[in-house]
């Protein structure tokens, strides 16, 4: 059996590692979302009532705070993935600080001082949702899905211009990466016991993406390893104390420098090519349609 | 009432547009934001108020060292985060600016401590009243000091070669070095401007809020964006217009509805902005849009 | 310097190079291109004072890739540019400006936002301090009338002709000692660019030294002294404009195929 | 470890009958937090622990053995609680917590320990409801707002003799929303009436346009339901647009007292508030802990904090000399268990704070005293005098 310490450090690694991967699926197709805290927060508010309020099982409440995350990720990725990188984002945060406030200002779940009674998250129920991800993602990454993702995040125009429905394939990675979210974010919920909406704000969001470009968009497991480190990183600094914030920022400044690509990954040299591009384009003969 | 309602969103407002100015510019020269600049606005409000309520000494000198604070500041992060970052990774100099934001705000809380500090009044007891409305001193002051910095501002920027070389590098900047005009030099010049107003608009801000704390940068850089994608990106008086009009809603909102609506209402209306008009209300040119 | 009033172009030549005959441009086996494509392979070429040399080739032969690597815009990967003399290879765009190269990039790109005035300026800005900057202006608009009025109107509000006159008004403030064209006469009506090879020889016939890029061949051997061929990437060919016309190879190759050019 | 103990024995003797020297330090959990808005509270708890600590060491320890700290640094981050928590409670097997004195951070904290079944103790959060998830394992030193506040702003109406109230409130926070209701049923039990009601969302912008719409109506009193930062911003606009109206706040509000004082400067002259803690006190042992207190650390004022935690300390020590509890593996469920029994019942506990007793609920019982700001300072009286 584990302690209670080494539990709670597993746990919060699985959950970042989650988190992660999910991030992971919306960002290998470029899209980069500034506000994936609000996809944690419906899922953890989701699971949270069903569990305490209705008494249902934490693994039926989980999946279904998926789908109402997957659900919520589809609209947002409908309304925004057609605007550029910056747009995105402003529309993603915009989109946290409201779901922020809605939860702030709603009795039925609490309000600002937030749920609690959760509780039920194990190591194997995580091992158990991680397993499934990366069986996903093996196969994804292996499918033509996969390389049309790496097309649209490499060269947006020429995935259009290829015949490539651009935006549907976004908004689908957009939804299954918030479904993804809100798992681990409903997970989360159940070991940090209490929930309140400002657990959820633009720090939280922050970290998530900051696990991903840390660790390198071109692979997946580059997430993962971002995700560790970051988990890592204050348990194996606290000797730095009051100097960790400091240490931390100008980790990131040298981090862009000297390797912008994140720990995993080649770099400025394109693997992908034109080429690979064409074999997707569904129909051949009309490469330069619609633009 | 609403007369003096709408006063205070304007005051509100002259605070925004000089912070909106301040990434507007950098926008433009760049493409690219600095998320740094509302913790370097920090920093300077702090330090001026400091200097002020510490050292005795007096407003003018103390807005005066804020502004070099601030180019100071915003000159660094230039060097940090975007002179020798690739161009290749959009996410990269948006990241580490972030780092440059935690790192300042870090420091500020480790030197003088996590404390909000006063801003002291500089026209006490001064209290103007035209009809039903009322503005006080350091409302005066605000007012003047932000319309002369944009004064200021658009003249540099329209009557001399090195505001002349700012816009040109901002509309093309691989051609305004075919021109002969230095471009890096320009770009620090541009950061080194943008830390000014953001200085400016520190203490500011201070001086209309009467305190500053360490912990509100983020949220300055926050409203900034609003402003400025409201505006359009880079276009300068657009980001004006819609610092002016952010600041009458967020006040009309609380005085008529509830502030607990305020950032909702904010943010709905530049949602809805964005996906109805991606360019902003007044966009200056489409290009920018694309390439941020 | 100035000749009665009338604006001249031709900068002061230091004597030395005049006297030892040492060219204006001279490119030795420049080699660049992008990523990890090759532009240009291995390009020597010379510009002497008072010449105008064409530099021909089909669309994607290297022309604007070689002009970019010469003004700094992309670094070249080997070889070596000598202005006058001195080693200018891989220098920031700017210094070259200084250093008397001005270049016309291929699209005209005027700075659109600022206006007509502000862009010929602009050009002007290494000079900045030298008192004769408000004559020069005045020089350049008096030869391209048609932005007279048009001085205080945004740049990016004239016609494709009037920013052609801009962008070439613009590079002859910085009073350059060699004058880079790319691709003057594109997306230009026939009557416009016949305009512009007038333009272009009028300037050389006032002694400004210019290096012209163009896809067509027939106008640009038309009006230069001598011509450079190239084709992927290489020269293929070289010699004045006369023996070029005069070649049966480039009459086949180039004149032939110039419906497809152009 | 025997040679070790000798040399400690060099300072003061053990106490004799329980010696357990042998055994190691007692260890307690403290969770501070060197960022965020509570920074400044949460060090001066740290100071004040460690104070404490200090003192009995110094004095022999407690049975013979030292008290350690074991400090975690949260930087203002839930998430860390989750694994300090298990870390200090599995790893370096504390016998108590010290909880952060903030809510958000006592709350989360707390719950954990609960769940783990360790004691914990705060020196600050007074949230209403701050500690029900974790009963009956969590108790605050602080008295919560509503219990003791009201009778004192009851009392302060009458003697004001006040006919009109606005309220300035942000309704997004459960701290200031329960602030809120408070004032509400002040008004309503002292027949005052409220005639404005304004909202603002903590860190606000500018106060401006609030501050407009109650000088509108003038009202005799302006309750401020914020915390200190945001209310030392709305005394400074509301007198800066020349109202005169007299502020009053609640407890909290003299708890965070240097925030606001500092923040309001001349503005805060003449704010009423509900108080809890007096630094002050003229009872003994009190007059005599925060004179020494005052002296070994250099202070002006002891503030709340510090004096809270100070007590918590004493409180487990006493509790584990009074036992002559062993904390020791076997013993820990046991031990733990006494704690909170004696913590149930403590009464004659006298500390730095004053009398220490706490309610059904874990929340301090505390002396209902009202301050005033007078020259840029709170002055404690007890209601009626």
């Amino acid at each position: 059996m584990m302690d209670a310490y080494t539990e709670a450090v597993v746990i919060r690694l699985g959950i970042a590692i989650l988190l992660a991967l999910g991030y992971w699926i919306t960002a290998a197709t470029g899209k980069f979302s500034f506000g994936h805290a609000a996809f944690m927060s419906i899922g953890a508010y989701t699971a949270s009532i069903l569990t305490v309020k209705f008494d249902w099982s934490l693994e039926t409440s989980m999946l279904v705070s998926g789908l109402t995350a997957a659900v919520a990720g589809a609209f947002i990725g409908w309304i925004a993935l057609r605007l550029t990188i910056l747009y995105l984002a402003i529309i993603t945060f915009a989109f946290a600080e409201i779901v922020k406030i809605l939860l702030d200002s709603w009795d039925y779940a609490g309000g600002a001082s937030g749920l609690f009674g959760m509780r039920g998250t194990t190591p194997q129920l995580l091992a158990i949702c991680i397993g499934v991800v990366i069986v996903y993602l093996f196969f994804l990454t292996r499918s033509r899905k996969g390389l049309s993702y790496e097309a649209i995040r490499e060269d947006e125009q020429a995935a259009r211009a290829c015949g490539l429905g651009v935006t549907r394939i976004s908004v689908e990675a957009f939804a299954v990466s918030a479904a993804i979210t809100g798992v681990a974010g409903a997970l989360s919920a159940h070991e940090t016991l209490i929930i309140t909406p400002a657990q959820f704000g633009a720090p939280q969001s922050l970290l998530i993406i900051l696990f991903v470009v840390l660790g390198g968009v071109q692979y997946f497991w580059g997430a993962i390893v971002g995700a560790v480190v970051l988990t890592m990183l204050p348990i194996w600094f606290d000797f730095l104390e009051e100097y960790y914030q400091i240490t931390y920022g100008l980790l990131f400044v040298a981090l862009m420098i000297l390797r912008p690509q994140g720990i995993v990954g080649s770099g400025t040299e394109r693997r992908f090519t034109m080429r690979a591009l064409a074999r997707l384009s569904p129909k051949r003969g009309k490469a330069d349609g619609d633009g | 009432m609403l007369i003096q309602q709408l006063v205070n969103g304007l005051l509100l407002g002259t605070t925004f547009a000089l912070i909106a100015l301040s990434f507007n510019l950098v926008v433009g020269a760049l493409d690219r934001l600095n998320f740094a600049l509302g913790e370097t606005a920090m920093v300077s409000a702090i330090c001026g108020a400091l200097f002020m309520s510490q050292l005795d000494i007096t407003f003018v000198l103390a807005f005066l060292a804020a502004l070099a604070i601030g180019a100071v500041v915003a000159g660094i992060t230039f060097l940090l985060s975007f002179r020798f970052v690739s161009a290749e990774y959009h996410t990269a100099p948006i990241l580490s600016s972030l780092g440059v934001g935690l790192v300042i705000t870090s420091l500020v809380t480790r030197v003088v401590g996590s404390d909000q500090r006063r801003v002291p009044s500089v026209l006490e007891g001064v209290r103007i009243e035209i009809g039903p409305l009322r503005i006080v001193g350091d409302q005066l002051i605000i007012l003047s000091v932000a319309a002369l910095m944009t004064v200021l501002l658009y003249g540099f920027l329209n009557r001399t070669p090195w505001g002349t070389a700012i816009r040109g590098v901002s509309d093309d900047p691989d051609m305004a070095g075919l021109l002969g005009v230095p471009v890096q030099r320009v770009i620090l010049l541009t950061f080194v401007i943008s830390g000014t107003l953001a200085g400016a608009s520190g203490l500011l801000t201070g001086l209309s809020f009467h305190t500053v704390s360490p912990f509100t940068g983020f949220e300055t850089t926050l409203t900034a964006l609003m402003v400025i994608v409201l505006g359009g990106l880079g276009n300068i008086t657009g980001g004006v217009v819609a610092a002016l009009m952010i600041g009458v809603i967020e006040t009309l909102t609380v005085a008529y509805l509830s502030a607990t609506y305020r950032d909702l209402i904010v943010f709905l209306l530049v949602g809805i902005t964005l996906v109805a008009r991606p360019q902003g209300l007044f966009t200056r040119n489409t290009g920018v849009v694309g390439r941020v | 310097m100035l000749k009665s009033g009338r604006h001249t172009l031709a900068p002061e030549q230091p004597a030395a190079a005049l006297v030892s005959g040492t060219p204006t441009l001279q490119v030795r086996d420049l080699r660049a291109g992008y990523g990890r494509i090759t532009g240009i392979d291995g390009i020597s070429l010379t510009v002497s004072a008072g010449e105008l040399v064409a530099l021909l080739g089909a669309n994607g032969a290297g022309k604007s890739t070689f002009l970019r690597a010469v003004s700094g815009m992309i670094k070249p990967w080997s070889g070596s540019v000598h202005l006058r003399g001195d080693d200018v290879t891989g220098q920031r765009s700017d210094r070259l400006v200084r250093a008397g190269m001005a270049h016309v990039p291929e699209g005209r790109r005027v700075l659109p936002t600022l206006t007509v005035e502000e862009n010929l300026r602009l050009g002007a800005f290494a000079r900045r301090g030298d008192g004769d900057v408000d004559a020069d202006l005045d020089g350049v608009i008096a030869r391209f009338e048609p932005l007279r009025e048009r001085r205080n109107q945004k740049a990016g509000t004239l016609s494709g002709g009037e920013q052609q006159m801009l962008a070439i008004g613009r590079a002859l403030m910085a009073r350059p000692t060699i004058l880079l064209l790319d691709e003057p006469s594109l997306g230009l009506s026939p009557r416009l660019v016949g305009e512009v090879f007038a333009l272009i020889r009028d300037l050389a016939s006032e002694g400004l030294t210019i290096l012209l890029v163009e896809q067509n061949v027939k106008q640009g051997l038309g009006c230069a002294d001598r011509g450079y061929l190239l084709s992927t990437g290489s020269v293929v060919m070289t010699g004045s404009a006369k023996e070029l016309l005069a070649d049966p190879a480039v009459v086949g190759s180039y004149l032939g195929a110039r419906g497809r050019d152009a | 470890m025997l040679f070790l103990t000798a040399c400690g024995g060099d300072e003061e003797g053990g106490d004799g009958g329980d010696d357990q020297s042998d055994a190691g330090p007692y260890r307690l959990g403290l969770v501070h937090s060197s960022e965020g808005p509570f920074a400044t509270n949460s060090a001066t708890m740290r100071a004040g622990a460690n104070y404490a600590v200090d003192l009995i060491n110094a004095d022999g320890g407690v049975n013979g053995r030292d008290i350690e700290l074991v400090e975690v640094d949260a930087r203002n981050d839930p998430q860390t609680l989750v694994t300090a928590i298990p870390q200090l409670v599995s790893e370096d097997e504390i016998f108590a917590l010290l909880a952060p004195v903030d809510s958000a951070g006592c709350e989360i904290a707390c719950a954990i320990a609960a769940e783990l079944e360790v004691p914990a103790l705060s020196a600050g959060a007074g949230r209403p409801g701050v500690l029900e998830p974790s009963r009956p394992w969590s108790f605050t030193m602080t008295a919560p707002d509503a219990s003791n506040s009201i009778p004192v702003l009851e009392a302060i109406m009458e003697q004001e003799s006040a006919g009109t109230a606005a309220i300035i409130v942000d309704e997004a926070n459960a701290t200031t929303q329960a602030q809120g209701d408070l004032y509400r049923e002040v008004f309503d039990g002292s027949d005052v009436e409220v005639v404005s009601t304004v909202t603002f969302a903590s860190g606000d912008s500018s106060f401006a346009s609030q501050v407009t719409s109650m000088a509108a109506e003038n009202p005799d009193v302006i309750a401020l339901a914020a915390g200190p930062a945001d209310a030392a911003r709305i005394a400074v606009e509301i007198r800066s647009q020349g109202l005169e109206s007299l502020l009053i706040g609640t407890g909290s509000l003299q708890a965070g007292g240097t925030d606001y004082i500092n923040g309001a400067g001349d503005a805060a002259e003449g704010t009423l508030t509900a108080a809890q803690f007096n630094p002050d006190n003229p009872d003994e042992p009190a007059a005599s802990l925060l004179a020494q207190a005052e002296e070994d650390n250099d202070l002006d004022a002891v503030s709340l904090n510090f004096a809270y935690a100070f007590d918590i300390v004493n409180l487990i020590a006493t509790y584990l000399t009074d036992s002559g509890a062993a904390a020791s593996p076997d013993t820990l469920e046991d031990d733990r268990q006494g704690l909170l029994d004696f913590l149930e019942d403590v009464e004659a506990y006298e500390g730095m704070s004053g009398d220490v007793t706490f309610a059904e609920d874990g929340t301090g019982d505390r002396p209902e005293l009202y301050a005033v700001v007078e020259n840029g300072q709170f002055v404690i009286s007890e209601v009626g005098s």
